[in-house]
């Protein structure tokens, strides 16, 4: 039986016909993970072919990292969240393999999105923890960040201080973590995001999302992935231009990697 | 367990034990209704026959009330109606055709009692079950919708409801991948012991993946996969404890259902690619019912019949007795039909998803449905008895004289009505409106549903439809919205339920879709009161008469009674949803101007229509007649606004709904926190109304519209063609921030705003 | 100061996805001495003062009305668990 | 037939909103004896056999690999609950 889950798998995923910005990204591939209960997994491969790379899907179970050259854990409810976001899911075959490229030579370029973020720190691939949102409901809202490392793997297209807009939406969305961790996260320029406008969730130091020392893990609660295109993204975008779901401040994190790894 | 645990009521030894007591009233037959058992069986049932006559003759499961009514559905389709039609009225939901290949399949059910009971897991559970009936048709489901009603905001119970039912809306599917994509939610004491808690599903599939629910061809295995089978649903101590043969007591069997949302996520995936490799013949989604309904209607739908070993059924709960397996309804469970060749290829699929299953039977060619147990014959019956040939009903129905007397009521006159607000006073009474509780921003329990998963949402709430992208290449897709006025159904059944048909249809087509299907959800009191199904009675001729003639019809459904508490019941409820088409998701037409000095237009007339109003009830008014509903007119509204969406004609489209045109311009400005100047003056002349009436009126087939200067020409030429009312009642003005209607009041829309969102979290936190 | 602690337990009878999902997880890394697992909620209420049993009424009330949902869930434990004086 | 009992705690200095909801819940229905709340988890194992010293330290391993997220919490018990011969 196949192992993995193919693009062709889910009709709703057609080819997607608009020239890539840089012909050149399309042969970095980049693995998407799906573990059971993972749902932006399809959305994931989408933002991965907008933005002109290769999306190879990658499934739990399998030992082979299929020669990707970077992998994104995306979001959902992998084994439904019920003990911990993410606490099953870090013990799957393919996560060994993952954390051992993050920590090689080569640094794989990984990007947790939401329950991939919460998979990166029970892993121990990123510091701190995810509990439930202060209000303790699930939120969806379209959210302001601020680009504070623009340095990493994955935010390399933006500017510094730059806000942009993406959606959000998780029910445990708190980031936090010790004293130390955070006094360190702030002296190493490791807090990639934060969230600006109001926090959502309770977040320490307004933490949206955070970056290894090497800047080449990064996790992040909000979902890029859902403001890639035009017509289907956020209400708003960074820039304050506001027209029905056409904010795709997302797309420069996939772009951003695959560009640095043309390099 | 041992094999003497139960005392196995076999074939064999009911038809020995003729003079058996059956616990057969408190199953939920009726005398006759046992006797006809006796009658098709030729003997006594079995306990296990019993457990499936009951629940599968239930009016849950076999419609008994209602069916003779539900035929106008089916008999009134014409021609036209059937065109897009792939599977219709009978099958878990009926299937479309949108074109290039696509087919989309869509259902909506109610899950009202369990809701009150446990509002998180009811919900929940309401969820799960709706989308297994999706996956069951082969389709991908692609998203949910939620109608929700409430009790008063302000009673002490309501809290716990609507805390628990919105999370376990939420909670199931948010898990599950499924963009919510709109619904509604409603206050009303009507509702106060019997919340309605609605779920819509939606799925799409290529034409040649469309599945059904039947067991054909000799020698096929069934399976039974997914979730082990527990008490759940069976409730209470089990009245099949007459099954049992120690003198143990019998267990707890647990009433309440808990759905386990990450089980159906993997049976989605599991599903989807056993249809990929077709490796299912016919597959049933287990709810009502479970494994009777689902044996009896894989094998009634079949060509011959089926054996099934109820011993091989993997359970939670060992102690459950055979009817009580039969009974269960365990969620997240399917069966299907498999080919010999095909299982091993069935059996790798299921290891890979991490999916229990268990092989229970096969398809015979008796035509019978026999279930052994322990290697002993307890079921052997003709499956079509069982699900399709039960009980039907002519109940007793007619016009209750206090229908006179309410409608006699108006609201214009009434001592509710003694001040009407003008000129200034209207900028409070707006307010006022928009901060109530059933046309507040519902913000609070949308932004507790994920809109944006899967990628293909282009429009959602707080939009007067919801729409999903089907074909990424083409932007395919399709248009969704669910309504209902329950006040104008108690007012008019008839009209109310055509009234509910009406706005669901302006609301697709504003959206700039072409309307094409109809599902319904018909919440009502007791069918045993002949006043009530009058109520039913009225609403689905009414409803069947209006999907005539829009040209459109219903292709599935669900219908819940007995909604009523201490012998009052709830509002008639029959909740419309319908389905349009757009070839290209990327027209739709959003709720809110945006662009400075666009002209808005308001395309219909108005009357003084008051009663069962908004404003009435703000006023606590409930009487009189419902806004006159003219279908022609709605269609020739929903025609233009689909033309004008294609061409670019408009930028942006909300109907005149609940609240009138004072909600329609409030929505429409807070939508993107763009202001406008309008004046009433003339349309208020030609209409022969005041402001106050304009304003607030809920006269039906009228829409406001922004359109482009460049397009004013076009759009006032179709409007003329066509012999529709149009007036230009303002334009757009960005630099304002505000509300003006010009020579009565303004209003600016951060006040607007907050008094629109503060309530919700006022009451609920 | 003392701490009262609460312990409420999905009733045995009534499907525990979590526990479901635990109890598939522990043999795969490598712990398979457990044929089942429930997953339940622990309260630990501190008071001011001394763990009266008025205090402890107070907590089975709060276990009862609050920290339970009857329809699906046992309080399975309501004790004292630490005094300080 | 035995069964053990593992209780999590959220370390002290995390916050926990789910405590701190109940905790102003409380007084609101009339019991306000109480100055702070924490919720927890509470996992019940079960064995086949009896509770051996080797199964209490798989016990131990799954409240520390997995029943547990060291970051944010605390594994305070692991003990046998009940015993049946
Ligand atoms: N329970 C709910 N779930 C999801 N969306 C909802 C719910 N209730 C209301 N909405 C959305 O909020 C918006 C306003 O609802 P409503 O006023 O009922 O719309 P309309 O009057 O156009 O039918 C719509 O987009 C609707 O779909
Ligand atoms: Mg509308």
């Amino acid at each position: 039986m196949a192992q993995n889950l193919t693009a062709d798998q889910t009709p709703l995923i057609a080819d997607l016909s608009q020239p890539a910005p840089n012909a050149a990204l399309k042969d970095i591939r980049v693995g998407v993970v799906t573990f059971p209960g993972t749902l932006d997994d399809r959305d994931a491969m989408r933002a991965v072919q907008i933005a002109g790379g290769t999306a190879v899907p990658l499934w739990y179970a399998d030992e082979d990292l299929q020669n990707v050259d970077a992998v994104i854990l995306p979001g959902g409810f992998s084994y439904g969240d019920y003990l911990r976001a993410g606490a099953i899911a870090r013990f799957a075959p393919l996560m060994d393999k993952i954390i051992d490229a993050a920590n090689s030579d080569a640094a794989l370029p990984v990007l947790g999105i939401c329950n991939g973020f919460q998979v990166l720190t029970e892993s121990h691939l990123l510091p701190g923890s995810m509990i439930k949102n202060e209000q303790l409901k699930f939120l969806c809202r379209d959210q302001a960040l601020r680009i504070e490392n623009a340095d990493t793997a994955w935010t390399g297209r933006y500017e510094q201080g730059q806000t942009i807009v993406v959606p959000l939406k998780n029910q445990d969305g708190q980031y936090v973590a010790d004293q130390r961790t955070l006094d360190e996260l702030e002296a190493e320029n490791r807090v990639a995001f934060r969230y600006v406008g109001g926090n959502p969730n309770g977040s320490r130091n307004d933490i949206a999302g955070i970056t290894n020392a090497r800047g080449n893990v990064v996790g992040l609660m909000p979902h890029p992935e859902h403001a890639v295109e035009p017509g289907f993204g956020a209400d708003f975008s960074g820039s304050g231009d506001v027209d029905m779901r056409h904010g795709t401040d997302g797309l420069d994190i996939f772009v951003s990697a695959l560009e640095r790894l043309t390099r | 367990m041992s094999e003497t645990h139960f005392n196995l009521d076999t074939v064999e030894h009911a038809a020995a034990t003729p003079n058996t007591e059956l616990p057969w009233a408190e199953l939920g037959l009726t005398e006759s209704e046992f006797d006809r058992v006796k009658e098709i069986l030729g003997r006594r049932p079995t306990a296990a026959e019993l457990a499936m006559y009951s629940v599968m003759w239930s009016e849950h499961c076999s419609y008994k009330s209602t069916k003779v009514h539900l035929r106008q559905f089916g008999d009134k389709v014409t021609e036209e109606m059937r065109k897009d039609l792939m599977v219709g009225i009978g099958e878990n939901a009926g299937v479309t055709d949108i074109g290039d290949g696509w087919a989309v399949t869509f259902k909506i059910e109610s899950h009202n009692h369990p809701s009150f009971v446990e509002p998180y897991q009811g919900a929940a559970t309401g969820v799960g079950g709706i989308v297994r009936d999706i996956i069951s048709m082969g389709a991908r489901p692609v998203a949910v919708m939620d109608p929700l009603r409430f009790g008063a905001i302000d009673h002490p119970d309501t809290q716990r409801v609507v805390h628990g039912v919105v999370a376990g809306v939420g909670g199931y599917g948010n898990s599950l991948g499924l963009p919510n994509i709109g619904g509604e939610v409603e206050f009303d004491p009507c509702y106060q012991g019997n919340p309605l808690v609605n779920a819509l599903a939606v799925g799409v599939m290529r034409h040649e993946d469309i599945r059904l629910a039947n067991a054909s061809g000799t020698g096929n295995k069934v399976v039974l996969f997914g979730a082990r089978t527990g008490g759940d649903g069976i409730g209470g101590a089990s009245v099949l404890a007459s099954e049992s043969f120690d003198d143990s007591k019998p267990s707890k069997r647990p009433a309440v259902q808990v759905g386990d949302p990450f089980a159906e996520k993997v049976l989605i995936e599991c599903c989807l690619e056993l249809f990929k490799s077709s490796l299912v013949e016919g597959i049933q989604d287990l709810g009502a019912a479970g494994i009777s309904c689902a044996t009896s209607e894989l094998a009634s739908n079949g060509d011959g019949g089926m054996r099934v070993d109820l011993t091989k059924v993997l359970l939670r709960d060992p102690t459950l007795t055979p009817g009580e397996i039969l009974m269960s309804e365990s969620q997240e469970r399917m069966m299907a039909v498999v080919t010999p060749e095909k299982v091993e290829v069935f059996e790798a699929v299921m290891a890979k998803w991490d999916v229990e299953y268990s092989w229970i039977g096969e398809v015979t060619d008796t035509g019978r449905l026999i279930i052994d147990y322990q290697g002993e014959v307890i079921v052997d019956v003709d499956p079509r008895t069982v699900a399709h040939d039960g009980p039907v009903y002519e109940r007793p129905y007619a016009r209750p004289d206090s229908q006179d007397q309410l409608q006699a009521n108006h609201f214009t006159g009434s001592p509710e009505d003694a001040s009407r607000p003008s000129g200034a006073e209207l900028r409070q009474a707006v307010l006022e409106l928009m901060a109530s509780p059933n046309l507040c921003s519902k913000d609070w329990v949308t932004s507790q549903y994920d809109r944006y998963v899967q990628g293909n949402t282009a429009m959602a709430m707080p939009d007067d439809a919801g729409v999903i992208r089907v074909d990424q290449e083409t932007g395919l897709g399709v248009a969704l919205s669910t309504d209902c006025n329950g006040r104008y159904t108690r007012l008019d059944p008839y009209a109310g339920a055509q009234l509910a048909l009406a706005q669901a249809y302006r609301n697709v087509t504003t959206a700039g879709a072409r309307p094409a299907a109809v599902s319904d959800c018909l919440n009502f009191g007791s069918p045993e009161d002949p006043d009530i199904m009058w109520q039913f009675a009225e609403a689905v001729r009414g409803l069947s008469d209006g999907c005539q003639e829009l040209g459109v019809p219903v292709t599935g459904g669900n219908v819940s009674l007995y909604n009523q508490t201490g012998g009052v019941a709830i509002n008639p409820t029959p909740v419309v949803a319908l389905l349009g088409v757009l070839d290209d998701v990327a027209r739709r037409t959003p709720s809110g101007w945006r662009e400075d000095g666009q002209a808005i237009y308001l395309l219909g007339e108005t009357a003084d229509e008051l009663d069962g109003s908004e404003w009435a009830r703000v006023r606590g008014h409930l009487g009189g007649q419902p806004p006159a509903v003219d279908l022609k007119q709605e269609r020739i509204l929903g025609d233009m606004l689909v033309n004008m969406s294609r061409d670019g004609m408009i930028d942006a489209a909300h109907d005149v709904s609940e609240g009138g045109l004072a909600a329609t311009l409030s929505e429409m400005a807070l939508r993107f926190g763009v202001g406008a100047r309008i004046g009433l003056g003339e349309v208020a002349d030609r209409d022969g109304v005041d402001t106050f009436t304009l304003l607030f009126s809920e006269s039906q087939g009228r829409t406001v519209v922004a359109v482009p200067r460049s397009e004013e020409v076009r759009f006032k030429d179709m409007c003329t063609v066509r012999n529709y009312p149009f007036a230009r009642i303002g334009v757009v003005d960005a630099e304002s921030g505000a509300l003006d209607v010009q020579g009565e009041f303004s209003v600016d829309l951060e006040a607007l705003r907050e008094a629109h969102s503060a309530t919700l979290p006022k009451y609920f936190g | 100061m003392a701490r009262i602690v609460v312990d409420v337990m999905p009733k045995p009878e009534i499907l525990d996805p979590q526990g479901k999902a635990i109890a598939n997880e522990l043999p795969r890394i490598g712990l398979d001495g457990f044929s089942e697992v429930r997953q339940g909620r622990r309260f630990e209420l501190t008071v001011d003062g001394e763990a009266t049993d008025e205090v402890l009424a107070q907590a089975r009330e709060a276990a009862e009305k609050l920290l339970s949902n009857p329809v699906i869930e046992d309080v399975v434990n309501v004790s004292v668990l630490d005094q300080e004086n």
